[in-house]
């Protein structure tokens, strides 16, 4: 299973990452895939996730090919 | 309906004057926009710069989707959005929307909805070059 | 601060851009606007044309005072109001009304209050031609 | 005392006045100076007053000069 995971803004500062290429031979949650990119490191408060581009949450499931990005809150407009 | 993503500055009411032109005519009797505009000072310190960074698609999908629930619940006539991204100096415009209505109070809410669930849920985040150095806006004020 | 009776068509979006200019740059971060805007139909009849009568004077007056209120209650960098007179056509311009304030919140509120004000207060009246003739507009829409 | 009578939109028509100019010893309310000048007509639902270019009342007193304006319900904006 190949996972796009993209970083934004401060957290892709704070990690010093903004794009990896996550493989596993298992079925992952959002959880465990930024347990796997971050070393497990503690996950900020407040910090957003969207798969494939629709606001997700921690213990949803993750498919071949989907992009998984993680954000701190948004400040558009 | 058109929603676009600019990296350079623009002209809000040259684009609201154009748009309108390619819009039926006769056929709404209100509009309503708001213009967000980048301030010199923020939360008392004096602000000389901003970098607006985005999620690039997931940005569009969004303000797509602003627009088509603007116009479904309010049963508008049309609706755009523009956002601003890259390196803004204060006075430049950030953000521009707007709500074409047969009546005024549609066009308002509207034009307020979608506002609102930008800031909410549009995926833009702002880095101010502030006198005391750069720092990320953490959140917007609510309304 | 600006009002204007127009008796001639005018250009909301244009008058917008120039008066702006004249604003202090980098106060601003929110600017509402509201434009009405003649449509063709109304209670369902066509409407060909309309004119409109006013109170000169009074509705200058009265326009000012509503700016001011606003500008007070909003605290609002600044206000504007141009209403239209004379023989419109559809699709004509009748009102801009526009708000400038720090955030958001006030920029709306201010320029709802303005248009619902000038609606409910301003002495302006609507005469309408319609396929089935002439008509004096009894009341506008409570909001 | 001099009283300038006006008079706008429906109402105008109906009347086929839009000013008028009112001569009286008295000092009048706008009620009577209604009645003087429309040969006591009934006074329509819902007509607004104007002094000096302020709402007003039918039982306001008008003085000298004063500016009195009749019209129907505005429909501005």
């Amino acid at each position: 299973m190949a996972i796009t995971v993209k970083f934004f803004a401060s957290l892709s500062e704070q990690l010093g990452m903004r794009e990896v290429l996550v493989e596993s031979k298992d079925r992952l949650t959002v959880e465990e895939i930024w347990e796997q990119v971050t070393g497990n490191r503690e996950i900020p408060a407040k910090i957003l996730i969207a798969i494939n581009m629709e606001y997700a949450r921690y213990d949803d499931h993750v498919s071949d090919n989907d992009e998984v990005a993680f954000f701190p809150p948004v400040t558009g407009g | 309906m058109k929603i676009a993503i600019i990296d350079k500055p623009f002209a809000p009411w040259q684009i609201l004057s154009e748009y309108q032109q390619t819009l039926k005519s006769g056929c709404y009797g209100g509009t309503a926009v708001f213009v967000g505009t980048m301030r010199d000072f923020n939360e008392e310190n004096e602000v000389r710069g901003m970098t607006l960074e985005h999620y690039p698609g997931m940005t569009e999908k969004h303000l797509e989707q602003i627009c088509l629930d603007a116009i479904d619940r309010w049963n508008l006539v049309d609706a755009l959005i523009i956002h601003r991204t890259g390196d803004l100096s204060p006075n430049d415009p950030i953000v521009l929307v707007a709500a074409w209505s047969a009546h005024r109070k549609e066009a308002f809410e509207a034009c307020r909805f979608m506002i609102e669930d930008l800031k909410h849920t549009a995926p833009f985040w702002k880095k101010e070059k502030t006198n005391k150095g750069a720092r990320w806006v953490e959140k917007n004020t609510p309304y």
